[in-house]
């Protein structure tokens, strides 16, 4: 075991996935000698040279479109947006490529790249560079969506997001890069894409909740045990695109109570699909509406703002509260 | 310093056989007759094909498709360029050169028909399917490109694109990558003067596309695209060198687009017949035909040999896409999950089975009500 | 009263908003002498000349992004996309720009444009020719997107959407163009953005839909009623952001049961909010959980087989027969 | 016919005064002393804000900020050749010619602290504010530069991009729609070399961005970028032909980030200080100053006390913003509700509401949880 924060951990596995695989390539903007603005390529350049670790030209969708034609020829690319809020310049590339190779050509070529891109707010960044919309992919067919939360669970879904045979968006929440350290095994691991985690047992209420938005949902379960005396179950989706509905479905029958937390906006957000889950497999057994604690369908504010528009301990507190008093 | 002008590289034009077949014999290349022949041979099938291609979607029996007649000298004169090794990554004007790559014409009629068998990559052939996005492609063939160097592979990608597609940003973000990595890609841009009915004029205000090539620092030129000798002449420069590292080169090929954008457009619209009879006299074909004829390789007769030939394997080709449509393997529905990804995710599982039970029910019941299968035919879109 | 289709329609409309206020330009690919691939720009481009119908080059975030600059300059651009699967080219435009002038200029500057672009299927198209992705506009804030289900409400939007003070998408449902005739008003009419209308009156359950999945909702509204004596309550969304939550809910109240119908995919769809909305506002009122007719989560196949992939009739008669069942 | 050249346009460099502050008198602009002054003043004012921002960005008083030292020559050159109803739209170097449009300090100073105030244009004033989407904004330009010719104005479009930018599709977009519409925009690039860490030939392999322009059948012209009067001579030709109905022209101004790319950024990671050295010596304001007292327009001692009446502007600035900030309305967060559409939506105003009561609640509260409000320095972006 060693102990490390997620951007290291994130490096870890991009460092072990080209020793282990010399069809995988890093590229994107900055990625090479500066090691990326967030230090994730820290020492790929220099230890696997300017052939697979590529500083691009300032074109998302000249990267993204070039990751997909690398893919089609076997490589396994992973191709970093320097931030999500500009990654959509290359979705035209994803929607109609990336996501449909395989389907279009019955399984004769597939698009096994992963895009990754620092998402989300918290760091007193300029606009544009806070943005939490994995939503449009999880609408998007024949993607997957993976964002982590913690070092360890970084790590072990970076290498199977770069092993998996179909594209993977590869969202990594800024604001906890360097936010914690926690333990990460010597030996190289995965995790089952599609897969949740139940990361605290409880009986009275359930929350939902995945990437940097998971610590305030922990830190309100743990307010929810001392101050209250409830036992709250939290579910850490780790993946939201193919969403594994068994895992929240099955805790909220237990419950009978859930509250989904994320910073996206609301409308059409991945709350909302989890909420048509839980109506569609447990109805009956609800005891009260499904809360959403959510960012709000404004882009996040400049940053002197930005803490209220984002979900916090205090509203899922309350959000809880008013869900178990309902 | 006052002002002083920088160098520019040149950007020169090419014809070696003009529209009257005459050949410029300083310039002409080296091409064996059999070569010769089987180019012909490609260029015929893919235009008696598009023509067939034309009666079945009259008749009701094929969707709306883009037709390639006219673009043939583009196509197999810069795809006889390659190797089976080497990749080809067409737009959708490329009947022949796909034709030639391995695709069949089963697949070409299955495509234009909704299914997607059609754009199934024949095994062991290097190519992509048809492409609708404009210019997406670009970026795609310029990857492949940057692979084949990181791998030090001495392989070329051959890619296509419009005169309209010249105006997408992906077009200039693929020349600029193919460029600043010397990514060995040859592309192709068929100039027909129209994107559906926008007229170059109205396209880009510059004189040439290939002069383009001076703002990325590769070679640009631009050739008669009804010529397939200049065709093939400028693709193989190009191809020799990229595949010796000499990077990217950006061909242009100056055409009409003698038939209307697709079977859903009407071209009276926004140009005039006069203006797309000259360019009709014009017929890559019928030069190369009668250049093939003086130079002794095909006589008339063995033309009409060949084209009666090509249209019998056509008819049948015909006959088998249409069983094949009605397979169980192609008329399922429910296939619609099944090639998303390698595993069928659970929710995803579920939502076949709902859609299979639905059209069990369905077919267990008398009254029926489903959308209108046919819509009037004037809500077919003309693009 | 005049009889026409919803193509007729809204070129109607464009004629209509062209003659009254001469900042009104249509922009586009093909809309100037072709007068649209669908003919929805006829007799424009000859009645007010091509300074005001303009012909773009093919480049649709040039289309996008230079109606944003018209519209900043105090003109009212109404640009085309041609098919909807092509706006993801310009979708950066829209969400970095469209979405957040005014919000980014505290009120100083605003972009009142209108994207139109037809969507869906049903028509026998090619790959990319029937998308359906309006969750995508839903999901971001400072966009309005409106969506008509017949010629007389397609006239009627499409005259609020140009007058609207913000970025309005405007999606047209293909399929419907030339579907069906309708009388529209000789007088010019306008409908409120973000009210949705009760179409058709029931007690027993409330079926939600708009756009192309209105006519295959309404025909099992009018079966349920002949073969079960069911009373159906059909709500035509016309705006799905910002959604008109309470119509649907009031109804909802009334009926304790719902189906909701479009063709985009499932996850994280419209359909999904819309339950989100429900269960946050009545769900003690609900009998049965509520029903999603949608898009399956593939790309909709191509069009031998596009047809088992829509919403129809019988897949919402279905839904609605296992509800009142429940 | 045989390979036969086409005919290209030519592509100048322009250098005026050179870097020893020499002087080619035959191209030295016309420009009054009051104009040489008011030029001057400005370029200074934006070199102080720049460093005194960068003190209080240092003292956490200030977010994460591109520098714009050493651009001053590029924004102010080319700024003072268009009036107050020309627009003016930035990228995000262009704090002096900001400045010089009426921009206040204390606006820039709330922008890059997290405000959106500080985006607000001011009245009267034709600009744009900042744009942090690389290149998005060239297309706003070119879109106001459309809707001036259909409105038959005699009005121009100054806008601003980087190297890095000219490799987006959108600039690509927007240089042949200026050029297929002849919108009266002037493109200037700030090729200073970098963007963040990759530089210039790793971004593109032509010589020049500035020989682009004739893949748009446009005028294109390379200057110096340390050279104000080079720029402002440059800019003016081209402002004069769009004016009068000559479309675009894409002007690049050569010149070097002389600064990391932002207060995040560690440029010795990427590149050597020697290089920056170098061209540290160009520097813009000390090139300018030379010719300013030899022309006797400005004194050393002139300069000295425009240098101090500035900074005491500043001063009082940065306090005037600090005092803003703190401002009810600038501080409450539930502002974040009342900008984005004219009216606000029923479902949004309940958001808002939902927001209010979660903050008064929290006011109210003793034990409070919020999100740690500062990261680690080290989680702060780079770009
Ligand atoms: C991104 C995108 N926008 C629009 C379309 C619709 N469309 C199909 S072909 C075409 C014109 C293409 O013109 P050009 O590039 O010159 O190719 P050509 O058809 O003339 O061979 C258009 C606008 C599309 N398929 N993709
Ligand atoms: C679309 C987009 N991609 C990436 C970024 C992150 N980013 C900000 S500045 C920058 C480099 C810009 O370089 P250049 O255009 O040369 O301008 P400079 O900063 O050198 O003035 C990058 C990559 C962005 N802001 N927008
Ligand atoms: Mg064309
Ligand atoms: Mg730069």
């Amino acid at each position: 075991m060693v102990e490390m924060n997620m951007a290291k951990a994130i490096n870890l596995a991009l460092h072990e996935a080209m020793e282990r695989d010399d069809r995988v390539v890093v590229m994107g903007e900055d990625v090479g000698p500066d090691e990326g603005v967030f230090r994730v390529t820290e020492g790929l350049w220099s230890k696997f040279g300017e052939k697979r670790v590529i500083d691009t030209p300032l074109a998302e969708s000249g990267i993204v479109g070039t990751a997909i034609g690398m893919a089609l020829y076997g490589m396994r690319p992973v191709c970093e947006i320097q931030f999500s809020g500009f990654d959509y310049y290359s979705f035209h590339q994803l929607e109609c490529h990336a996501s449909r190779f395989r389907n279009r050509t019955r399984g004769r070529l597939s698009v096994p790249m992963v895009m990754r891109a620092p998402y989300g707010g918290g760091i007193r960044a300029i606009e544009h560079h806070s943005e939490s919309r994995e939503a449009i992919y999880a609408h998007t067919p024949g993607l997957k969506v993976v964002i982590p939360s913690g070092p360890r669970n970084a790590r072990a879904l970076l290498h199977s997001a770069i092993q998996d045979a179909d594209p993977v968006i590869y969202y990594e929440p800024k604001a906890v890069y360097r936010l914690f350290r926690e333990d990460v095994p010597e030996k190289m691991e995965t995790l089952p894409i599609g897969q949740a985690q139940v990361v605290r047992k409880g009986k009275d209420i359930t929350l939902v909740s995945y990437g940097a938005s998971l610590r305030p949902t922990l830190e309100a379960a743990e307010i929810l045990e001392e101050d209250d005396g409830v036992k709250a179950e939290v579910i850490d989706l780790l993946t939201i695109s193919p969403l594994d509905g068994a895992t929240i479905v099955d805790s909220v029958r237990k419950t009978g109570r859930a509250v989904v937390v994320h910073e996206g906006p609301r409308t059409c957000g991945l709350a909302a699909e989890i909420i048509a889950r839980i109506n569609e497999k447990v109805l009956l057994y609800l005891e009260a509406p499904v809360k959403r604690v959510t960012g709000y369908d404004v882009p996040i504010p400049y940053f002197s703002k930005e803490q209220a528009y984002l979900p916090d301990a205090d509203k899922v507190l309350s959000a809880c509260r008013e869900t178990l008093s309902f | 310093m006052p002002r002083k002008p920088i160098e520019l590289p040149r950007i020169e034009l090419l014809s070696i056989l003009d529209e009257n077949a005459e050949l410029d014999k300083a310039l002409e290349p080296k091409i064996d007759p059999a070569g010769l022949k089987e180019m012909y041979r490609f260029m015929l099938l893919g235009r008696r094909a598009d023509e067939r291609m034309l009666l079945l979607q009259r008749q009701g029996r094929m969707g709306t498709f883009p037709q390639a007649s006219g673009h043939e000298a583009i196509s197999m004169g810069s795809v006889y360029t390659i190797t089976k090794d080497d990749w080809h990554v067409p737009a959708y004007r490329e009947l022949a050169g796909m034709l030639y790559r391995g695709w069949t014409l089963e697949q070409m009629f299955l495509y234009w028909n909704g299914f997607e068998e059609g754009a199934r990559v024949p095994d062991g052939v290097n190519d992509l399917p048809v492409c609708v996005p404009i210019a997406s492609q670009l970026l795609h063939a310029t990857g492949i490109g940057m692979a084949m160097r990181i791998k030090n592979e001495k392989k070329v990608v051959m890619t296509y694109f419009g005169d309209g597609a010249a105006s997408e940003g992906d077009t200039h973000e693929a020349l600029n990558f193919a460029s600043v990595f010397q990514a060995p890609v040859v592309f192709i841009c068929l100039n027909n003067q129209y994107a559906i009915s926008v007229p170059l004029s109205k396209q880009m205000r510059c004189e040439t596309i290939a002069q383009r090539a001076i703002g990325y620092g590769i070679p640009g030129i631009r050739v008669d695209g009804n010529d397939v000798l200049a065709v093939y002449a400028a693709a193989k420069e190009a191809v020799e060198r990229a595949r010796n590292g000499g990077g990217p080169t950006l061909i242009e090929c100056l055409t009409y687009r003698i038939t209307p954008h697709t079977t859903a457009d009407d071209p009276k619209r926004y140009r005039s017949d006069e203006e797309c009879q000259l360019w009709m006299k014009r017929d890559p074909l019928l030069r190369f035909a009668k250049y093939l004829e003086k130079k002794g390789v095909l006589s008339e007769k063995e033309r009409n040999e060949m084209e009666a030939e090509l249209d019998a394997t056509i008819k049948s080709a015909v006959q088998n896409a249409e069983q094949m449509a009605k397979s169980e393997e192609l008329a399922n529905p429910l296939n619609m999950f099944d090639y998303l990804y390698n595993d069928i995710p659970q929710s995803l599982q579920e939502q076949k089975d709902e859609l299979a039970q639905h059209l069990a029910k369905k077919k267990s019941k008398s009254k029926v009500h489903v959308n209108p299968q046919k819509q009037p035919a004037n809500v077919l879109p003309r693009a």
